[in-house]
Formats: C-alpha cells, structure tokens, sequence
C-alpha cells in the first residue's frame, strides 16, 4: 500500500497535477507517525509512510493547506472522506485545490492496546497474515491484528469512499449491521444515577488539553467560544465538574448534526475519556428522531439542526 | 423551630410574542403561580442557546423552562420548530448525563392562555421542588 | 538501607496514611495509573508511570488565589491562603522527581511563590526506582538515573521486598515513623536491580539521543532554523503536551465571578495555545511555527540558559505517548541536531 | 460604566398594593451603576414621565431601568421620553411588576423580593445594553405582480390606483389566466370572461401598469424597497409594437396542427395564434416547435400577410432588469393531471374529461360553442356523473393525490349539474361526493338549489372505477347512505380534479426567499393575522399561490395584498428594528449554519480579506446580515457555533447577565 501510493504521489507531483502531499511522516518508533505535507520527490522517498498505525485523520489540514498556492493532493481513508465532505458543505475547504486519493482501509491499530497487554519497550512492529509480531526490548510477542484494532474501527460505519478522485485498493461499502450504538445503548439503559456516576467517573479525568476540539474536523471554528473573554463561557481550564460538563455538552451539541463520527476526539483524548459517547449519542438521537442522517455523506442533505417538520416529537 | 421550606430556583425563558404576553395574561386574570418562577424575556423561543440553560443551572437554578408560541404560531413562523429539535436533542443529552430530565421543560403558551402560564409554572415548580435542590450542574463556587 | 518484605507493603501504606495523606499510583480503569489517596483496599500499581505527572501535587491544574468581596463601594480582599496539610507522594520515578527540581527553580527562588512553597514544604517524596522503562523513556539524555531516582526517600523493588533509603530530613523522618515495619539491609540487591535496569536502559531506542545540538547559548542558532516549520506543521495547537508534562509551569490568572464576590485563580496555560500571554495589544506569538518553537526553545535553550545549563526536560516520555500527532521533543533534537551538522 | 436611574411605578395601588416599592426603590440604589432611584405614583403619566426626563438631565443617566407594568404596555412611552432627552430609546429596560409580581402574588415580603430580583436583572441587562439606531433604507416606488391571473390583476389594479407603478410578470402570451378559461361563475352564474376581461383591459390601459406578456421572471436580488428583478421577455416572433392584433396570420398560417391550450386541447390552433379573442396584449405569438419557417425556414406566409410588417422571425429573448420596492407572487394554480387515477378512465376513455375541461366544453367561445357534446362522437350526453375530490384530502400514504381540500370543486360541481339540467333538462345528472362543503356567502343556497330546484343526485360515496362500455362509460360506486352498491351507465363522467400550485411557484419561491409549505403552496408570514405577506419582508401574496381560493375570495385577498403593497411604497424610507441579528467577521467561519435557519433568507455571505499573522492576508467566507430584511428571531445565533452571530438587544451577554441576576 505504501508502495503504491508513494508511486501516485511521485507520479502526480512529477506531472505538476498537484504541488505538494499531505501524507504521514515516519516517527522514532513504528508507530509514531507525524501528518506531514512533502513538496518534493526527495521528501517523499526519505519521509512518506503509512501503515496500520496511519490513524489521523487529515482532512482538516485542508482548511490550511487548500488556501495555499497550488493544489494538494491528500491521502484519506473512508471515514475521513465523510470530514471531507462536510468541510467541504460547510465552504471550509476549497475543493478546487485539492486532489483526493481515497484509500482501502480495515481499521487501524491503536498502540495503546498493545501497551496495555504489557508490551513495552516496543522496537518494531510487523504486520503479516493478520498478525504483528511486536518486537520489544523484553522480547517478542505476537498479537492478533484485531486485537489490537482501534475501537473506532471495530465499530466502523462505513467503508466507502464518500468523495475521492482515484482510489487506491477497493472501494467498500457503508457497513449496515456496525454496532457504534451498541455503548450508548448500554447507558441509556442505565439507572439516571448510573448514568450521572458514569459521566462524572469520565468526564472528571478531563484537563481541558483541548486535543478533542482541536483535532476535530468540525470544531473549525476562527475561535472556540470556550476561548472568547467575550463570548461570556470562556474558560481555560475545567476548575469543576460543571465547568467539564459545560464544556463536553455544548462542544457536542454544537458539532451536532456536522460530526462524522470519525472518532478523532476518542483517539487523541490523553485522559482515554469516550468522547465519542457524547457525539453518537446526538447522532443517534438524531436518526431516531428525524430520520437517518449522516453527516458528510451527502453535502446537500439540510442537517437535522437546519430543518424541521411539523410533526417532529416534542423536546 | 422555625423550618424553612425549600423553593426551588425557576428561570423562565418566554417569548415575546407568545408566552411573555401569556404570562401578563397571567397577571391581568390574577392567576398566581409561585414566586419562585422569574421569567427572561426573549424575542423568540428559538434564541434560547443551550448554554443559556446550562448558566441557569450553574448559577444556582433548580429547573429551565422556555415556553414559546404553540407550533405553527411562531411569530417568525419557524423558530420554535428548531427550538423544539434543539431543545428535544439537548434535554436528551442532559438525561444522558444522568442529569434529572424533568428540571428542564419546554412548554407551548399562546398569549390567551394566562390560565394555561399559571398551571404550568405551578406544577413545573411543583415537579422541581419534589426533586430538590440541583447537584448533579451545580456549581459550588457560585453558592453562598 | 531499610528493607520492607513484599507482604508488608500494605502495612507501610496503612501506617503512613495513619499520619498523613498517602498518594500512590492506582489503575484508574483505563489502563492508565493515576495518583490516587490510598485507602484501606487500594492497590499499587506498578505501571511504569501516571498518565498526569506528579507535578500536579505541588502545581495543581487550578487554584484559588484569593478573594474579593464587594459591598457598595468598598472591596475587601480575602486572603484564602491555608497552611497545607503534611501529605506523602508514593513510587515518584525518577524522571518526575527530577521535575520538581526544575518547578524549584521557578517557583522558589525570588520572588518566591507561596502558594507552592506551602505544598513543597509539606511534601515528602518517596520515589521508586524503575525496573521496566519503556521505548518513550530517555531522561538518561538529561543526566537522570531511573535506576537510582532522587526524592525524599529512595525506594527499590527487589526479588524479596522493597528497599528504602532516606535521602533528607523529611524522608528520615518518614522512614523513623514507620520503623517498626522495616529492618535493616545492605545495598546488594538494590546494585544488582539497578545493573539490570541500566542494562535496560542501554538497549532503548533513545537511549543514544544527546543533547548536542541545543542547550545554553544557542539560541542565535536555532531560532531561526528553517525546520521549524516543517516540525510545527502538523501542530494542533492543543495543550496535551504541556499539561501531561513535569516541568511545564505556565499559568492564568483569571477572575470568576461568583455572583457574591470574585474568585481569583491561576490555571495551567500552554504556550502552544493561540491566546498564550495575549497582551492588550495582541498576541505575541501569532503563528503556530512560534508558539511551537517557543516550548521547544524554552525547554532546550532559553531554561538551561537561566539555569545553568539545566534543561526543562526530564525525559519522562509522556509527551511522545500523548501527542495527537506524535509530534515531540525527540523528534525536535533530533532534527535540529541534524540540520546543525549539514 | 453607565449610570443608571431607577423609577419604580406604584401604579397606583396596583403594584405598591403588593410590592413594597419603596424598599425596591432602596435595594436597587445600591446595585453598581446605579446613581438615582425613585418611586412615583404613575411612570406613565405625564408628571412621570417629566420626572424621568428630569433625572436623565440631573444625573446625566445613561441607562434606564423602570419597574413598572409589562414592556408590552409601556415600553414605547418610556423609549420615547427617553428619548425626548437625548438618551437613546434602547438604553430603557423594564422589570414587570405588574403583571408579573404585583397581580400574582399576595404576600407582600415576597412580591417584594421578587421585585427587587427582576430589578437586579434588568439593572444587569441595562449595563451590557448598547445604543442602537433604527436603520433607513430607501424604497423604490415600483411593485411587481409576478402573475397575470385574476389575482395578479387585481393586485396590480389597486397598487395603480393607489398611484405607483406596477409590473406584470405572466408566462403565458395573454394575461388572465384560469378565469379567463372559465364558463360562468358561482353563486350568481354571470358570465366569468363578461367580468374578466373589462378588468384585463383596464390594467392594459392603466398609464401604471405595464404588463410583460410572455415573460418570465430570471432573477431576483436586494430585500424589501430595494429589489432587482431580471425579467427574461420570451420571443414571441412578433413585434408587439407593431401588431395590430387582427388574426390575418393566424387564419393563413398554414399549420394547423397545435394543440390549443387555451380549449384544453380539444381543437387544433395555427403556429402562429392568439390565445383569445379577448387576449391581453390583443397580439400574435408565434409557436417555435409548430412553425415550419422557424423550424426549416420553408413558408414565410404569415410574414407576408401581415400588413403592420410585425413577424421577426429573428427576435430574440431579452433580459430586462427593473427595480422594485415589493413583490407579490400570484403563480396560480393548475388541476392535478388526472391520469394519475387510472380507475377513473382519464386518458383513455375520451368521455372521462376533469372540470376545467368541461368549462371549456360548455363555453360559448370553446370548441364546440356551447353546446355540451361529448368529446368521443359529439353527441348530447344524457347521463352524466360527476366525481368529487379526486385527488383531494388524501391520507398521507395515498402518493397521487393532495391531503388538503381543493375548496372549489363543490361549488363549481354544483354550477355545473345546475347549468347542465337547466340547458338540458333531459339529462341525468349524479355527483358522487365526501363531503359538500358550502362555507361562503350565498353558497349553500345555490347548492340546494341544485339539489331542490334543478334536481340534481347527489349520492354520498365514492366511485370505484370507470371504465368503457361500448358507446358508454360504466361508473362503479357506493352508495354510503343507502349502503349500496351503483353502476351507472354514464355518458360522461368530470373529475373535479384537485388543484395544485403552479409548477413554476417553487422556483419563484426560492428566488424570493420566499418560504414555501410542502404542498409547494407559499407560506404567509402568520397564518390568521399577516395572510397576505410572506416571511420575507417585501414579499406579498396574492390568490392561490397561497392556499385554495375560490374568485370572490382571491379578489378580496389581492386587494388586501395590494393594501400592504401600497403600505410599502408609500414610504420615502423603511425604518428597520434595530434588534437584529449581526455576524461578528472576526468570529464568523462562514459554514452556513445560520443561513439554514433564517426564515428570511436575510444571511448572504461573502469573501472578504483579513489580516493574517505576520503580515499576510487571508480571505474568508463571511456572514451578512441585511438588517432591513433580518426580523430579529434569534434562530442564527443558536445555530453559530462560533457565537459569532449575536442579537442586539438581546445579546448572549446580556441575556446570561439577567440569567446571573436572577439565580444570584
């Protein structure tokens, strides 16, 4: 995979189609890989990675980097194309200056998952017949690859390209029977109690690092108004348990309807909270109330918060 | 002893052309509902934000109402249709959180119904008051 | 040396709560261990380290400074300083114990902050020595030996117990009140557990990493090193690294208003955010290439700069794990070390 | 910081009955920013409202807090005598001690707290509060009507008479529309082109007026007062200018093989025609797809027999621009097409024909001049079924037809049975009806009369089928009342076929921002009180566009339309609320999230340059708001996510400090 497609990067950088590439960089470790914009073939050769530790999701870069001169080309996995697209709805990004390679994706691993099995120390990893053998500096072991799944990706809801223009690797489709609701509904069936316990049990680990909102596609905004003396909610660090609530309800509510579900915010959280519990929660409420929406799949669908029936349930 | 009986903290969200003017309708008929309610005028249901409802609770409220024009009477024809949706997905959220569902409310009053104002805010205020002081959103530094 | 059997580690814990807080490393359920108050059933854990750092106990993410009371026209100011209450911080690595002589040297040398001072002062710190370091790990690039950490008292993990060895006034003093639990041992097993964590330590990925290239005086040199914005590219400007890290000890100061006065506190800021020391005429640092360049600058030159040659990193790893985007302090030495030398 | 006076109303006794003004006075002289406070015995009256004037000077207040009965009583005096003294008339704010407070609540140490706490909160509010001016904007003195029908003559009649200029849009080569098609008129039987076309003419001829036959609306930019239509004028291939309107072409013209719309179809027209002997504007349009000069540039005859020289075969469509300060949708209706119901036979029995074809078949001017012959072999039917709500109030699952009531077919059913039994007394007549509904002056008279007088059967069920039975047409129906079962042999059957907008209305709708219901019908800005003007301001309603209407009633509601039209044009200038929405171009992301919400299409956006670190320039996507057209709701700044969409007067600020004030 990474063979092919540092092929069509070379290809189309040599041709001048596009004049840099958004890709992964390598890291220190196997697993350590850095977003990275390559701009000449010699970067490319010396830099370019991806593997199943490739887990970033790249489409927000597009806000800066497609208002650059020339155009990119940027490398996403089928849930990033749902970001894509909803930038892309919201005018966050200028398509004209991008060139989108969609490729093949079965789920990316999460290192934290091997490091949880106690494998530390870890000097290489090596993917084949489904299986990475993990090399450490106390030995090595070998660990089926879906074990070491992200769980975002264990739940993934789709994997068809929404936008693309080539694909590398197999276009797949939405996946029908994938279980993301599966925690959410665990919650609600929950005492109120448990459910408050729950939260307060997640939430009160947060230290408002902001790496959820600031990695999320949709929270796009100029400024959060969590940053905003202004805005009259500013706040810098949660002092309590409200101020963390304050913080997780209202970013939610206000990526809802524009969340993909793409699940960064879970991945980059450093405290491991299940932000994406907030996120699918509105989601699925949105499809039970108003009927099934994905954002992203369809940039000319009105999102439930933009549009209303008459009928609609009572709040 | 002297025991003092708890009242709950209401704020009240109305709508200009609806709920407020219902509420003075109310007024007008002399129908009481207690004092713990405090009504917030707004032009519309629709500009209530949810962090409006989350300042109330932090700021020592026991329950949020937003009362607006009845579906299909909205004085800029659709604003409480998205107040409904938002507030329908907000107070689901909140209830998700295992924050007690029934200290917020959204309620339909049109201007001639004062009666229907007064029944409302007393049995919201009723409902709260069972469920007692606000802690699950509460927060500390803002009480005395 | 004191040694404590592997059974009476419970005791240890028990006794020292009796006379004070006790915080140590509990699994938070996550798969992360985090300081935890010890209670009657808590269990150590023995993870190579917590996910927030130790500086917290000393630094705490948020803090009330004081008080203001208003009454028509007249403000009181409210003093909300208390003195702290004596508190031991258990199995401290020696990463994190080596932060808190970095946070000394901001916060206690002239002017001297109170508020830390008051913690610092009724801290004691018990470290544990590290048996398992991790491929993130490389404080030996600063100098640090995990297998022989600093802190109040000292303690090793040994095939038959723990051994402990008091380093100061107050970890003697901890060590005599809990001398009922302990007997007396030589340095034997601790030098063998060492050999094996240094022999360890050797075969790391970081364990060549130097810091050639960056330290005192440099900053002519790397300021403005073209690399800085190919390294800062990828930033999101969050504040993961900062907050998860031992040394950074930035603040806010901001006013709350309560609704019957004003809260003054100070919170943890990060120089990576976008509203870092924002002056009434702006910002300073208004790209994200500076705000980046500054943390590293700050940790790899201007600290050792101040500080006699000290740098404002310990090594501890927690930033290359946490990073959104794995971007790091490594990858900064290294790729500025590399460009130097072209 | 502003200084802020503080006048608490006794209202007599009505408040100080039950608040303690005077202790609400005392408390609220100590909030911050509060230099004077007072109670008097009446605020509103003229001595009160002096005494306000008074203390605006003394104090040099800045902020006016009145505790007083409800904002929706007094509000405006006490703007106005604030600002009679130079203070800007939203820097007042009231706490409603009346109506919320005082007439309430019974014990008086309560009512007095609670007093003292709405106080707080409109103190608190006051301080956050902004001078805000009303903006003006200029207003074109021209209306367009885009619709010739009934409707749109009507309106565009009584703007004109009014003395501004109107503009009519109409699609069609003459003006109009479905009444001009129509045979006679209920409840009173005249003759609909007797009463249509005198009125035709006198808008042709109204100095005021001008009309764009054959046109079509293209464009439309700006807001209320300060619209730009683009009218694209079709080519008809004739110079109207020259056209005398004498129909020499449309006799030679050689091909005689289009359809003519006007009689439903059932005769055949030239390629070049007028719709009408009555048209208006009286001139010949040529038919591109039927002229064989146009097609193959073979025969030229009309062109040759045209003795003004009008015929250009080379005339072009042409886009003129026109400035308007309102418009007024008048698109109209059309029935439904009925081959959706196959079980009824329409389409393929030639003798099953819908209403509106009927009226035509009994026109004198139609195809067969009046008299009633069936399509199939033109004989005299002796039987015939009519066939009620076809297509109308259907349940949601039923596809095909419309769930509300089309409001006109019983009458016109009942006028056609009655005509047909007077002209032809020998025939039968049935209708097979839901319900017969007769809500209008003089209507259920004139139903019963049919039913009485000229023995019409009205039979309560529906018709199953129809189908074709030798000469005949057999109808399958129920009977509800007796409980029966019917087969009639009929030799006709009429569908009163529902009616539905036209189908250019939703295009139009979305050039006006115009919100439209799914029923594609236009939405009016309040369903009782404001049913003539849309939500968007500047933009008026006028017939059918907006919901079923019989003639007596889109008459009444064009010249009700027209009223609010004249209300318009006859400012120099439109003031406009101030407490509007406005983007913050620093904040705004311009993601278009506020715009889905805006009822009024008030939100544009546009690219704009900004400042970036280090000297560079950015260009972002920003929101606008056009504050004559934004009605202040609010909707958008719940939307924002980056809360760069605020509301004036009613800030985020400044409503969380009245939430701070009153959970205190």
């Amino acid at each position: 995979m990474q063979k092919m497609m540092e092929k069509r990067a070379l290809e189309l950088l040599a041709d001048g189609t596009v004049s840099r590439v958004l890709g992964w960089s390598a890291g220190e470790f196997p697993y350590d890989m850095t977003p990275a914009v390559f701009e000449t073939a010699e970067e490319l050769q010396d830099g370019f990675v991806y593997n199943d530790f490739c887990g970033a999701n790249l489409s927000k870069y597009l806000i800066k980097e497609s208002r650059k001169e020339g155009k990119i080309l940027v490398f996403l996995k089928p849930c990033d194309t749902y970001s894509f697209n909803q930038l892309l709805a919201e005018h966050r990004i200028i398509r004209d200056n991008i060139y989108v390679i969609g490729i093949e994706c079965y789920g990316k691993a999460d290192v934290e998952k091997l490091k949880a099995m106690g494998l530390e120390g870890i000097t290489g990893i090596y993917m084949k017949d489904g299986e990475y053998t993990v090399e450490t500096v106390y030995g090595s072991q070998t660990v089926k690859a879906y074990e070491a799944m992200a769980e975002r990706c264990l739940a993934c809801k789709s994997k068809k390209h929404v936008v693309y223009d080539e694909l590398i690797g197999e276009d797949g489709e939405v996946v029908t029977d994938c279980n993301r609701f599966d925690m959410v509904e665990q919650l609600e069936a929950m005492t109120p109690e448990q459910r408050f316990a729950f939260w307060r049990g997640e939430l009160s680990r947060c230290i408002r690092c902001n790496a959820c909102r600031n990695v999320c596609p949709a929270c796009s905004c100029e400024q959060c108004v969590f940053d905003n003396p202004n805005s009259g909610v500013a706040q810098k660090a949660a002092v309590n348990s409200f101020e963390e609530n304050m913080f997780h309800i209202i970013r939610a509510f206000h990526v809802a309807g524009r969340c993909t579900d793409c699940g960064e915010c879970s991945r980059v959280c450093p405290q491991n909270i299940p932000l994406h519990l907030l996120n699918r929660k509105f989601i699925k409420d949105m499809n039970a109330f108003y009927g099934e929406y994905q954002a992203g799949e369809d940039p000319d669908k009105k999102p439930p918060l933009g549009t209303y029936t008459l009928g609609d349930r009572e709040a | 002893m002297q025991v003092t009986e708890y009242k709950p903290k209401i704020v009240a969200f109305c709508c200009n052309w609806c709920s407020y003017a219902g509420a003075d309708g109310a007024g007008s008929a002399r129908l009481s509902y207690p004092e713990e309610v405090k009504i917030i005028r707004v032009p519309c249901s629709c500009r209530v934000n949810p962090m409006f409802i989350l300042r109330a609770f932090q700021r020592g409220a026991d329950g949020v109402i937003i009362a607006g024009c009845h579906p299909g009477d909205c004085h800029y024809t659709s604003g409480n249709y998205f107040t409904r949706r938002r507030m329908a997905l907000l107070f689901s959220m909140l209830d998700y959180l295992g924050i007690e569902r029934e200290r917020t409310r959204v309620e339909w009053i049109s201007a001639a119904e004062g009666a229907k104002f007064s029944k409302t805010m007393t049995e919201f205020c009723a409902t709260v008051a069972a469920l007692g002081e606000n802690k699950r959103l509460e927060d500390l530094r803002c009480k005395k | 040396m004191k040694k404590l059997s592997l059974a009476k580690l419970n005791d240890l814990f028990a006794a020292i709560a009796q006379r004070e807080a006790l915080y140590l490393p509990v699994d938070n359920g996550t798969g992360k261990a985090e300081y935890t108050k010890w209670q009657e059933g808590t269990v150590y854990s023995t993870a190579l380290n917590t996910g927030r750092s130790a500086k917290d106990f000393f630094f705490p993410q948020t803090e009330n400074l004081m008080e203001f009371k208003m009454e028509g026209k007249r403000i009181d100011v409210i003093d909300t300083r208390e003195e702290c209450e004596d508190f031991v911080i258990f199995g401290v690595r020696a990463c994190d114990a080596a932060s808190f002589d970095i946070l000394d040297r901001v916060y206690l040398t002239d002017p001297v902050d109170t508020y830390y001072k008051n913690r610092r002062q009724h801290g004691t710190v018990v470290t544990m020595a590290c048996g398992r370091p991790a491929e993130t790990c490389f404080c030996g690039t600063f100098g640090i030996d995990a297998a022989d950490p600093k802190g109040d008292v000292t303690c090793w993990t040994v095939e038959d117990g723990y051994v402990l060895r008091a380093n100061t006034e107050k970890g003697e003093a901890l060590l005599a009140a809990v001398d009922g639990l302990l007997t007396d041992t030589d340095d034997k097993a601790v030098q063998a557990a060492q050999e094996k964590t240094r022999a360890i330590l050797a075969k790391l990925p970081l364990a060549a990493l130097s810091t050639e290239g960056v330290g005192q005086g440099l900053t002519k040199e790397l300021f403005d090193r073209p690399e800085w914005a190919s390294l800062s590219e990828a930033c999101l400007g969050c504040g993961t690294c900062t907050f998860v890290c031992p040394t950074c000890q930035c603040y806010d100061i901001r006013d709350f208003d309560t609704g019957h006065g004003i809260q003054r506190f100070r919170c943890w800021d990060s120089c990576m955010y976008s509203d870092f020391t924002k002056m009434a005429h702006g910002n300073p640092r208004v790209s994200q290439l500076e705000r980046f360049r500054q943390r590293f600058m700050h940790k790899l030159v201007y600290f050792p700069d101040n500080n006699d040659g000290l740098f404002g990193c310990v090594g501890c790893g927690r930033c290359l794990a946490r990073c959104p985007i794995s971007m790091n302090i490594v990858k900064v030495m290294k790729t500025l070390a590399k460009g130097g030398n072209k | 910081m502003q200084r802020i006076g503080v006048f608490i109303c006794h209202c007599g006794t009505n408040i100080a009955g039950t608040v303690d003004v005077k202790a609400v006075a005392e408390a609220l002289s100590h909030e911050a920013g509060v230099v004077f406070s007072t109670d008097y015995q009446y605020m509103c009256s003229e001595s009160g409202q002096q005494l306000m004037r008074e203390a605006i000077r003394e104090h040099r207040l800045t902020g006016i807090v009145v505790g007083s009965c409800s904002p929706r009583m007094h509000e405006a005096t006490f703007r106005k005598a604030a600002a009679a003294e130079g203070l800007n008339s939203y820097m007042v704010e009231i706490a409603n001690l009346r109506e919320h407070v005082s007439w309430i609540h019974k014990d008086m140490k309560e009512a007095t707290e609670k007093a003292i706490i709405l106080g707080r909160a409109a103190i608190a509010k006051v301080h956050l509060n902004a001078p805000l001016q009303a903006g003006e904007s200029p207003v074109t003195k021209r209306a367009l009507v885009i619709g010739g029908g009934i409707a749109g003559i009507q309106t565009a009649l009584d703007i004109a008479e009014a003395g501004f200029e109107v503009d009519i849009v109409e699609k069609s080569p003459t003006i109009g529309g479905k009444m001009a098609q129509l045979d006679k008129t209920f409840p009173t039987l005249d003759c609909a082109a007797c009463i249509l076309t005198p009125k035709m003419v006198d808008a042709a001829q109204h100095e005021k007026i001008t009309i764009y036959a054959y046109s079509e609306l293209e464009a439309v930019k700006g807001y209320i007062g300060n619209f730009k239509a683009q009218i694209r004028r079709k080519a008809r291939f004739v110079d109207e200018t020259k056209c005398t309107g004498c129909g020499i072409c449309t006799e030679k013209c050689p091909m005689k093989k289009a359809p003519n719309e006007f009689n439903m179809g059932f005769d055949k027209r030239g390629a070049v025609y007028i719709p009408f002997a009555q048209a208006v504007p009286k001139v010949a349009t040529i038919d591109a797809d039927y002229c064989l000069m146009l097609k193959n540039g073979k025969c030229g005859i009309c062109s040759k027999v045209c003795g003004a020289g009008a015929i250009d075969y080379k005339q072009q469509d042409e886009i003129i621009e026109r400035e308007y300060g309102a418009i007024v949708a008048a698109t109209g209706f059309n029935p439904i097409d009925a081959k959706v119901y196959g079980e009824y036979g329409y389409g393929t029995c030639p003798d099953v024909v819908t209403s509106l074809e009927l009226e035509r078949l009994m026109n004198a001017a139609g195809p067969t001049n009046g008299t009633l012959l069936r399509p199939s072999d033109k004989e005299h039917p002796h039987t015939v079924v009519f066939v009620q709500c076809v297509g109308s109030r259907c349940t949601e699952t039923d596809e095909r037809g419309k769930p509300y009531c089309s409001k006109i077919c019983c009458m016109y059913t009942a006028k056609h049975a009655m005509l047909i039994r007077e002209k032809y007394p020998d025939t039968d007549v049935y209708v097979f009806y839901i319900d017969v509904r007769t809500p209008g002056k003089n209507f259920d008279e004139f139903y019963r009369r049919a039913v009485e007088q000229y023995g019409v059967h009205y039979i309560k069920g529906m018709v199953g089928k129809v189908t074709q039975n030798g000469k005949q047409l057999r109808v399958q129906a129920s009977d509800l009342l007796a409980g029966e079962q019917l087969h009639i042999n009929a030799d006709l059957v009429v569908l009163a076929t529902a009616i539905e907008p036209d189908k250019t209305a939703r295009s139009i709708g979305t050039m006006l921002t115009a919100s439209m219901d799914t029923n594609d019908f236009f939405t009016e800005a309040h369903p009782k009180l404001r049913p003539v003007e849309s939500p968007t301001a500047g933009i008026f309603l006028s017939g059918v566009c907006q919901g079923p209407k019989d003639i007596p009633e889109t008459v009444s509601q064009a010249s009700a339309c027209a009223a609010k039209v004249i209300g318009v044009l006859a400012k120099d200038k439109l003031t406009c609320n101030p407490c509007v929405a406005s983007s913050d171009e620093l904040l705004c992301n311009g993601c278009s999230s506020c715009e889905k919400v805006c009822p009024y299409g008030a939100i544009t956006y546009t690219d704009k340059e900004f400042r970036g670190p280090n000297r560079t320039t950015l260009i972002r996507r920003v929101a606008s708001v056009n504050p004559a057209v934004c009605q202040g709701c609010g909707a958008c700044t719940v939307a924002c996510p980056s809360g760069a969409m605020d509301l004036k007067g009613f800030t985020n600020k400044q409503i969380m400090a009245e939430v701070d004030a009153i959970c205190k």
